[in-house]
């Protein structure tokens, strides 16, 4: 039996989702999305400048991909709905990532004015994921107003510093029932991989492979370590303990029968 | 008459539809989205919508974003 | 053009080397190998038990694979050339993991003797990959002495505690010229990852597959986070910041441009 | 000039808080008290049993202390804002320990709720600390409402468990107005001194000393390193580099000078 | 009873060793003496610089401190037993601190040639401390030639890094039975606090007080720290667990009895 | 008649105040707090509230908690 | 006679060489390693080499190990 | 005739002791080590040691050290 993650009414056989910016160009979109194997997209909605024209990102963008487009920019729940019915009737589906953020500095979410946001959207027939501080009460009260997934972060957006949430986030694995996907601050593909040992049903980055010397390697690594990741989960990691194993017999040595006892 | 496009006032001198336009700022059509005084206008709908004087226009588009 | 691991006259593509102790079944052997795709496992030698034979494990062990006999049951220095010697005449080849143990309870090695086996062995023309402890001292010796790697702990054997060593991990692969092989301790794959984004040239493990509930499932994870962590460290890792930086254009957002300068 | 934590209209010397839960038996509280040299102690409510009647922990409080009631049991606004009515009544005096819990496996706040009561009671003329995940969001609405101070957890309630979110107490020390007062999870000394060190104002713990052999001494011990932590923040850390840097003099060895240009 | 740490034939109060390095002024060293409320301090031997006299640091240490002069400079073991040879004709008492470097980076010291200058000077009637890596069996060998103590490093020389080597101090703590004295690498007062707790016998530092922007200060911090260490160490930490567990009554709550259940 | 103290039903023969109640009990009355139908009731009260059928009290006193 | 094997004394009646001697061990010749008073024997020379009194004999394989 | 001092040459031109050379480097006497040719030599003997030819002197203090 095949290990999918089901989200909304979507298999997904990757559980690697990927960020379209920070990137010196979109041409290389195309290349990161086929390495990575990642099947669920990001985009953010802004103004057209007409001082300075730019491509469209979606040029880039493979049809097949689960578009999930992002309210950044929101302060606040009425701008997060606007920006995600704007994102609906420009065609990209019903997925939507919620960000309403109104720190500048830590870009830290806004959890009551997220769940808002969700109750409504959900009511319009939004998949809604979340993005949230690993905050307990805030993700069971998501799970109530009909969010698809939760998406805490594991260190603030773009920091590349790693599962800083770790103890939070396990506590999320483990009482919420839905699906668990860590977003923001996964800084190497050691720390996604670590994600999904830990049961994350999948992991959302950007600036991890942006950032990179090489993000089409990059690319690549991330996807082989969530999957690696997932494959751990499922295999049922060892204990660790305290004292050593020996990994070879402790009898049938050469050396005096004497010797065994001590051991 | 004066609209504001996208947070500033743009002039526009004679009567148009909202598709004639968009089309006269050089854009692609294709992959714009557009809300007229807060509210969606589907692509068909544009070229039955005539500019009024102070109409707020928002002219979009997706980006890179994480 | 590829990347390889050369050690001895031998490049390998897999930097992922296991063990074959503490299976449920040796049988269980080849699927493990065939999951890693590992192309170096260790074996270990001892006295044939004449009122409780079995079967020997070699029997399991694809030809082409690198055997990597160890040394285990020596206590020092002279056992563990006698050990090499048997197992070089027995066609296991010339490679040689040396161990070298008194302590039984951390199974911590003997550096100052595993630098006399090094020097004799490598004189003999084995390929010598010592078993230490993460001194620096040590492994600029192992070096002059003629290994062919060294192989610092994360943790005690068989502890699956995972890189509990790092600091010292990393000081050895900046300032050694030799392949740096971590060598037990790693319990997880992203542990596994994480010690091939420092830069480590290959990981060797044993326990923290067989313990798993699914071993072949674990080995297959394994061979994905070691194979991920080596493309993240040619891909060169991004910066880790202290404040966010939002992956999403921090401009032209609906709301009014007010606003702008505020972020 | 003195360093000193005003909260409400009190000057504390001590920046240790201590509970009175989890006792053996509470004539061992005066003790406790007089060893970690805390100002500050809380105390719960609950309905007298008439079937067992036992003794008031009040009589082991020695006048003088500032006494700091919470509002455990409360499970929404309501029940708390009740309980703190009755210990004001009872002549606790108007500091209130806001704990708005409705988990029952990790005890993690519920935040939102716990605004709400802060509201009120400010609004009334209570001193309000409320005891929070460490969310920034919820600690800036908290400044808002008119809390004294915002105790952020380190790990769940009686885990002993340590600092585990250090990544968000940082940004919460850095970037609210109020003393952050370092509340849960604290298990050893060794994690109040750093919480200290990072910029807290005090640490508020419980069972790291009652669940210790001896109480008495592990009090004196907190007591010791919360103030040695908060000197250690007033004198300025040494930073943290890379490479070693000789406590020693690096020239006028005695050996021959070549060397020195070597070092 | 007095907890009191014995080494050579002098019982110390204080379990805090500190250095006279990196100073701006030596004239400093007297206070932070006191603040510290150390008892043994180190020292190191040079060439008078006949072209820039400067004072001797002789001149501001108290007498009845306990000296310990360090061999500092010395690469190899002859080199080491002359500087401490020279140490003691000088006056200095019979302590003496190994410290035997060739690697001008990480300042690592050399196992074996400090287990052989230990030997030598232990049979001279020295009260030999040496600083050595967190190996058991350079320890162990230590143990056997009559070393007083051994004094494993947290991290590198003057890094300020902290524990680094938690895990394999952890294990020389529990298998030598010689004080075990962490040198090396602490930055912070909880680092100290923390190695103390692990059961280490003593804390020796330089940098980090010589480093801070108030030392005097600092100095103090890390006296309590210590000693607040200790004091955990001997009052035995309580047990850290998985879950919560309230530090309030669970029963007797004023909302109806129905809910206590659920508790 | 019936009063509901602390959650349970408790049986009181004859007409006495709040104090007289509180005695029998006995209770230590400097440490207590009381609550009437959820109304709290200072000390210097107790003497001259009479308890009535169906009264809900609540008896507290302060324990140890963190 | 008696020769140590594996660290036991062990009775051979009559004159044996070694390649007789291990086989009646019922072992699986192909997979062993043997030292003979520890110096190794290769596999061609055991039917050339006649056990002697007090000869001491390490049978040898592989095992798993990390 | 010349002496090597803490590595460097140095000219004595006229025959003197060891304590009168030290003295001659204006150094507080009280607080230095020294050794002649690799050997230490003790304050009592300063003075009747007289400096030869190619001696090598290292002349030492302690200082700030961790």
């Amino acid at each position: 039996m095949v290990d999918q993650l089901v989200i909304g009414d979507r298999s997904l056989q990757s559980r690697l989702f990927i960020g379209t910016g920070k990137y010196s160009a979109d041409t290389l979109i195309p290349e990161i999305i086929k390495k990575s194997g990642s099947e669920v997209i990001t985009v953010a909605l802004r103004r057209i400048d007409f001082n300075s024209p730019t491509g469209n990102v979606m040029d880039h963008i493979p049809s097949g991909m689960q578009l999930l487009p992002n309210t950044s920019g929101a302060r606040n729940a009425q701008e997060a709905i606007r920006i995600a019915r704007l994102a609906k009737a420009a065609g990209c589906g019903n997925w939507i990532k919620i960000e309403v953020i109104s720190d500048n500095k830590y870009l830290l979410p806004d959890g009551y004015e997220t769940i808002k946001v969700t109750e409504v959207l959900a009511g319009e027939g939004f998949v809604v994921l979340p993005y949230i501080s690993p905050d307990l009460m805030v993700a069971k009260q998501l799970v109530e107003v009909g969010a698809a997934a939760v998406m805490p972060l594991g260190a603030p957006i773009g920091s590349n510093r790693g599962l800083k949430t770790k103890e939070l986030l396990k506590i999320l694995i483990e009482e919420i029932a839905l699906p668990v996907i860590v977003d923001a601050g996964i800084g190497k593909p050691s720390d996604a991989c670590e994600a999904m040992e830990m049961g994350a049903a999948a992991c959302l980055l950007n600036t991890a492979i942006a950032s990179a010397n090489q993000p089409e390697l990059m690319a690549e690594a991330f996807g082989m370590a969530v999957a690696a990741g997932r494959k751990a989960y499922l295999a049922g990691l060892g204990r660790s303990e305290k004292y050593a194993s020996s990994s070879s017999p402790l009898t049938g040595f050469l050396h005096s029968s004497i010797a065994e006892e001590t051991i | 008459m004066e609209v504001v496009l996208n947070g500033t006032v743009a002039n526009v001198d004679q009567e148009m539809n909202l598709w004639e336009f968009l089309l006269s700022k050089e854009l692609n059509l294709e992959t714009i989205i557009v809300e007229l005084n807060e509210v969606i206008v589907k692509k068909q709908e544009w070229k039955t919508i005539i500019l009024q004087d102070k109409d707020r226009l928002e002219v979009l588009k997706f980006v890179g974003g994480g």
